[in-house]
């Protein structure tokens, strides 16, 4: 089977033109016979069918669709249907990084308005269209840091994600870049602004701080902020978007770039991947930063019109002197990111958020009354994500769970074996307060 | 019409996605909350609707026209895939289910990893790469770790002058320096050059193989033995891998790692930008190298491994790879099978020549006049009176097709760089070619129609010189 | 670009969709046998993607532009009732299903006909007819059918003159004689007028409430008495039910049979012509006669009853009618709930009169200064030099709106028939009104620019008459 | 919930330009007070997410996506995703009736190329736009051949789907129409041509034969319209278009008209509801169909267009004397059948068919094998649907063949007496080979 629209008359036509007899004499004309590879060894083409039908048996090895209570990163919220629908237009998913502007407005004009809702719910002055996910838009915050600073110590708050933290390692492992993690209180599960002040000198390019932390601690960033900047170090602050909604925004605690997961926004969680990273600076940073950027302007008539700007940081211009290697983005899952925050409005991400925190904390408070659960944080404050040590069984809890299709808390013990016997819940607005029941009559009787 | 979504004004009272089915618990620490209201409008959804399809209108894209962007393999995105990719058994799947919760989606990415492991000659694949810059770096990494791992300092990577421009980027980015090799002027790296330049310090090479000009680099072998000789290794920039399915394998003719854009050779679509993904492939004394987790196969089970690989480089992205891309790719693949690949390939060669031969006469080929599956065309000479390749590319548009990419490799003059793919029709082609000859007689004779292209696109030609002097960049 | 699919010359080798898993075995006998092989093109999946997408640029639709057509309620047709129309449990079920294996879409259907009954006040609702002619078609034989039963000869059926132009055909199909019934210039019919007309032989008078002119028949509960007192019936012609829902119930105004049309009021799309949907609701008395089968509620299981039923008039349709109109239609009662229908209808009244009221001074308006959820213009003697209506819905289409309907009702002279529905805000509203005035305006400054009208679109403007004189219906 | 884009804001400025201060104040203006309805008695409004979740509960109580062997009137074909691709797009399915032709030639080139393609596979002239379904087209086609032939006299073959005997039946009752049956041979399950020539005589307007007919048999139709023809009847034939991928054309036995159900090109079965008539005459009946029609034409500046045409026929002209009272009519389900014939082509809908004989012949062939089962019409000859005799328990075997998600064969008895103990098979080319060993299997072991 293939997709080839050209028939045996057609080839013979196009051959003639180019004046060989077959295409295998073109290719002779160009590689040498011993280069050449043998008959790939791969099962043959199927008809449509016959694929839809392979791949529904591919799919119904999965057991999908839990009731899913684990967050770490990769979050199931709804999906509105508008999202869907516009994602899919071809002519959006279909079409190249819009190089040709003029025939490119659908994909421009649409980036440069999510680079405006990211700027508008970070209170920050300019957004990139994209990085691939949040754990690279870190390490890309990082190299920016470093870059502007001049400066390569860079402190890492512990409670970033694990695979955060992974990647930054990776992205900064040959390039001369000190990382220095600081730990959270045992006690709050969030960072302590005195630690941070003991660790602060003036060869610190940034300090990067999650919030909501790894362990779903609300962190006070503007005491860290501060910290920070007594020492002129750059406050790179990783944010779940959703928090937004109600939560201190970057630029209320003067951070210089904040970065974060899209997936929130609008994208299904395909095992993790299908994920954007967004990146937004201080009008300072701006030719700093990574990435592609559209900017405004106007055509030859003075009519509105945008265009990919900015763009002499970038590798097909600077090459190795670019301010990242990236060409390829995330554009489309950026893309549904931007169709769910205009179908939210202001208004539908703060009740986003505040729904999100209610039913957490009714979650929270119904897994605490239970026997054998106790909150790891007590006192602190926390938005979808929080995690309690329990003294059961936590195979069993799983196993029970997952009979009635629900996906529970994350073993945190399974990363760190100091959070041994600790399980770590995420509760959006889309588990229902029926689904939240469930799973506390289940946990009550494991 | 021509509205920004911050100037529609379509104010609905409530919310129709969220609702809360628990009693408000909102209270926060004012430390906590956040004090000004951002300032996202609140659009009803026939609003959003009309004003993102009305956006969509504003697109060239390859579901209404061709799209001869060289390099980027705009070939046609099958719908079935995007079906496939979108059933809820693996759109719903959380990154940390347990294994046997997650069978199928395993079982995907493994069989897309044999898949590419076959056409490309490679041991190993990891699909944690999302792009081809991503997979560039990550492959370079590798190759870092290599040398590191036997105590051998390289810090250099040789990149010909016609490499694209993320081959010097990611290298820079893995910590390496930069040594930009001359290639003659059909891009080809010549093996006396090469060893002008070679030295202990060379870790790599990176190659695309067919060049950017589309030429296949016939020395490969002997270039090959130069390097391995030194002990520097090859990489492949899989880029151009659409020419050759079935017909090299990379790693056969002596490459050593490589990456693969899915979102070019395996027709998955580029979504305007990505997301795509790049798969990095090794020969097997670089395994241990991959970054983790992997996916292997055990009494017929799938498992995510991610320990006892303390010589993994570590983690390119958080978790697996841009799965639904790796779907849609395994999906291409199972559909076509070995024996479709291969005519892909095939056909988008003849595709090319075909469009090569007829514009031979009336436009400078540089790199001479049979090709790979793309092109490069100068037009320096052939056009009107200050008439430049941008304004041909201009007025493409006007004619309602997407232009060339242009201006690239760096070594053409007035470069245009045309890759037909496998999946135009022999009609699209020969309307092209008129097209395309109509507007350089069209340049001679009327040269100020060129240069004030577009006239048929929503707008007319923008002005990125000011875009830039005067940014702005949000609403 | 402008080619019809077999002026596409793109041919595919082989067939992707069909594939054989079983011998071949097709030996025919020759006087059975297809001699002439038929002239579709084979053409490839990629070539039809982008003959279909370009095509589907060339519509106006309501997702991308406002689309006020009078008598046709285009609302927003929420996407998430698509989705639920396309959920596999719904469209792979077979019509001849034992009963127990279509729990769910039966009972859709029963939650469906009990919102319709609740909305209209109707006892029960048969959702067999496709459209609303069809449904018009199935409540006269309905009525025909309960006239025979009680032996009466009633062959007259009263439709007012400003009727819309299924309602003599419909019954006419039905076997009724019409008598057409003069309303006076609001299109209200008035009593004494249907007095004088009325005798034994009439079975029943259609109206449609609020009438064509968007004018609410005060008298109806008079003209009801008038009619019930003769042994007549009324006949509730639903097309505007978008103007009372929540506000009044046919039912309960006289009307004794109805049909709604799902693809108005209910917001199920239209498909550019259907299908839609256009179930009949009927009182209590005239149950029996409803079109077979039934849906029912027993013991909590739904069931499909098709016997017993000796007084219906048959079927209309084969199986069951449109269900996944039916499907979109009670998703769309459920998601609104009763509040939300009453908020839908109140605006749609409120967005009519503020066009009315903006219009009011640049054009006539027969009827008066209020209206319920549509209103009927007369461009007539506010136009330059020779401009007709036509005109103006043209150079609408310049401006990016879809034309409001036109030349009807047939008794407004020059009329534009505006329904801007409740899905529209007032910036949209705003522009419109603005468009609109200043059409009228260069009608009189420019009015060949009006009868040059459409520039903007795919095609500027047709030549109906000779399509008409010269068909040329295939390629 | 609602979909009102308006907020107080609005309303308070759009009231004061009408006015009035109220809607309310509105509507009072216009209806009596007496007339008001009571608050609908419905249940609330939903959010997205729980309008989702209640029709999932009730899509959750069908047995659906069943391997599907039951046909007579709907049948389980495959539908390429090109179809949903295309007939999804928002600019087709939210459009009206293409009644401004410059803003709609989207809609009416493709429904000119649905004419076109349908009078390809038919060989017939001129094809409207569509009817609502098979069993309307019927109707619509006896009422026409009434029309032409000024005869009022039908003759019908008793072979027809019975729901579309049962639909010609209202259609025709109160017009002072006769419908005469005539039966089929209880043998082959075909009508016999002696038998119609016995009926023939000079009042019959018109002929109407199904072929393949409810049985599955294909009839002799170059015999029967011969027939038809000596008495100047009409011949209406009422086909299956899949089967004319191979079968004799309409065309080639001198059909006057021909009719169909089109769900099997491109439509899911959906309980029978997605469905369109096609509808083709010869070109001497052309101003006589019902119906909306396409028409190529030209513009201002001589360009190619198309254009509804013919419309004097149609109600909204000729009201209580147009030739059909329809107006919106089955215009998407069509267009689906038109992107489905375009995505075959010739080649495709030709071994479409021989895939469908083939795969039913093989099924037949291995029924025919088993113990208890007999072809009821032996020597017949059947395109995709067949019919056996069994002494085997019909529920039973309904039963065993459900619980392992086989739809099987209709149980013919249902209908009609006479068929007590009938199965009758309908096999498509989505049948694999795999499924109808299990069926076969399944049926032996019951
Ligand atoms: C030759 C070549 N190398 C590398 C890349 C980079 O790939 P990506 O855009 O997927 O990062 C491209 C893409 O344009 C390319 O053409
Ligand atoms: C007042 C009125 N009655 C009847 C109809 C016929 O409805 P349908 O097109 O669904 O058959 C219409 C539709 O245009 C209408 O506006």
């Amino acid at each position: 089977m293939n997709y080839i629209p050209v028939n045996e008359q057609d080839r013979k036509e196009m051959l003639s033109r180019i004046g060989v007899n077959s295409i295998e004499e073109l290719l002779s004309l160009q590689i040498p016979e011993y280069l050449r590879a043998k008959k790939l060894n791969l099962s043959e083409g199927l008809s449509e069918q016959d694929l839809l039908a392979l791949f529904k048996k591919y799919a119904g090895k999965n057991k999908s669709n839990l009731v899913c209570f684990r967050g770490a990163g990769v979050y199931d919220h709804f999906v509105p249907s508008l999202v869907e629908e516009i994602v899919g237009r071809s002519e959006f998913s279909t079409a190249y990084t819009p190089y040709q502007a003029e025939a490119s407005q659908g994909t421009l004009q649409a980036v440069f308005e999510y680079q405006s809702m990211i700027c508008e719910l970070t209170g920050l002055d300019c957004a990139n269209a994209s990085m691939y996910d949040g754990a690279t838009s870190v390490a890309e915050a990082v190299l920016l840091a470093v870059r502007t600073s001049r400066k390569n110590k860079i402190i890492i708050s512990s409670a970033l994600n694990p695979e955060y933290l992974a990647v930054v390692e990776t992205y900064t492992k040959n390039l001369d870049i000190e990382i220095v993690k600081i730990e959270t209180d045992e006690k709050t599960g969030a960072l302590n602004k005195n630690v941070l002040e003991s660790k602060m000198s003036d060869d610190i390019g940034a300090v990067v701080v999650q919030s909501p932390n790894f362990f779903g601690v609300v962190e006070d960033m503007q005491a860290l902020s501060e910290t920070a900047k007594t020492k002129a170090a750059l406050f790179v602050t990783v944010v779940n978007p959703v928090s937004l909604g109600i939560l201190k925004t970057p630029c209320e605690y003067n951070a210089d770039i904040a970065v974060g997961e899209g997936q929130v926004f609008g994208n299904q969680m395909y095992l993790g991947g299908l994920t954007f990273g967004f990146l937004a600076v201080k009008k300072a940073l701006e030719w700093k930063i990574p990435g592609r950027v559209v900017g405004q302007t106007v055509d030859k008539n003075g009519k509105r019109g945008f265009v990919l700007t900015l763009q002499s940081r970038e590798q097909h211009i600077r090459r190795e002197k670019a301010t990242s290697n990236i060409c390829t983005n995330s554009a489309l899952n950026a893309f549904a990111g931007c169709v769910y925050m205009s179908c939210l409005g202001s208004s539908g991400i703060k009740e986003l958020a505040e729904t999100n925190i209610s039913k957490a904390r009714y979650a929270f408070n119904a897994i605490k009354k239970l026997d054998g659960f106790e909150p790891l944080f007590s006192d602190s404050f926390f938005f979808n994500e929080f995690i309690f040590k329990t003294a059961k069984n936590i195979k069993k809890i799983e196993k029970a769970l997952l009979k009635e299709n629900i996906l529970g808390p994350l073993n945190l013990g399974a990363f760190n074996k100091k959070y041994k016997n600790s399980l770590m819940f995420a509760v959006t607005e889309k588990r229902t307060k029926q689904e939240i029941d469930k799973l506390t009559d289940i946990l009550n009787r494991a | 019409m021509n509205k920004l979504l911050n100037e529609i004004k379509s104010n609905r009272n409530e919310n129709r996605i969220v609702k809360c089915d628990v009693p408000y618990d909102i209270s926060i620490d004012d430390k906590y909350k956040r004090q000004k209201n951002h300032n996202i409008p609140n659009l009803s959804e026939s609003t959003l609707l009309r004003h993102f399809t009305n956006l969509s209108r504003r697109n060239y894209s390859l579901s209404t026209t061709f799209y001869p962007l060289g390099s980027c393999t705009m070939k046609y995105n099958p719908l079935v895939n995007e079906k496939i990719a979108k059933f809820e058994e693996f759109s719903s799947i959380h990154p940390y289910q347990p294994e046997d919760t997650i069978q199928g989606t395993l079982e995907v990415m493994y069989e897309l990893e044999r898949g590419l492991c076959e056409v490309s000659g490679m041991d190993y694949f990891t699909l944690q790469p999302a792009a081809g810059a991503h997979g560039e770096y990550t492959g370079l990494l590798i190759i870092a770790e290599y040398f590191k791992n036997k105590k051998e300092k390289r810090k250099k990577i040789i990149v010909p002058d016609s490499a694209h421009g993320t081959n010097p980027a990611s290298a820079a980015l893995a910590g390496f320096e930069i040594i930009s090799l001359k290639s003659d002027e059909n891009g080809i790296v010549s093996p006396e050059n090469l060893k002008e330049i070679l030295n202990k310090d060379v870790a790599c090479m990176m190659l695309t193989v067919p060049n950017t000009l589309g030429v296949f680099e016939k020395k490969i072998s002997e270039i090959s033995e130069i390097l391995h000789k030194n002990g520097s290794l090859l990489y492949y920039d899989g880029a151009n891998l659409n020419a050759v399915m079935g017909i090299v394998k990379p790693a056969d003719i002596g490459f050593d790692v490589m990456h693969i854009n899915l979102h070019k050779t395996f027709s998955t679509p580029h979504g305007g930008g990505g997301p795509g993904a790049g798969p990095v492939g090794v020969k097997a004394f670089l395994k241990d190298f991959l970054p983790i987790p992997v996916i292997i196969k055990e009494n017929d089970k799938f498992k995510v491994s991610s320990g006892g690989k303390k010589k993994s480089i570590g983690k390119m992205k958080a978790f697996f790879g841009n799965f639904p891309v790796l779907l849609k790719a395994c999906a291409y693949i199972k559909s076509l099978g070995g024996a479709g690949l291969k005519e892909a390939s095939e056909q988008a060669v003849l595709n090319a020549n075909y469009v090569l031969s007829s514009l031979k006469d009336k436009v400078s080929i540089p790199a001479g006049n049979v090709c790979m599956h793309e092109f490069v065309l100068s037009s320096k000479g052939h056009l009107g009176e200050g008439v430049k390749t941008l304004d041909v590319a201009k007025r493409l548009l006007d004619y309602g097709y997407y232009a060339p990419t242009i201006y690239f490799p760096l070594i053409v003059e007035e470069a245009m760089m045309i890759e037909p793919t496998e999946t135009e029709s022999k009609q699209v082609l020969d309307e092209f070619i008129d097209v395309l000859s109509k507007i350089i007689e069209e340049s001679k004779i009327n040269p100020e129609v060129l240069r004030n292209a577009p006239v048929n696109t929503y707008v007319s030609r923008l002005n990125e010189v000011e875009a830039a002097r005067k940014p702005k960049l949000h609403w």
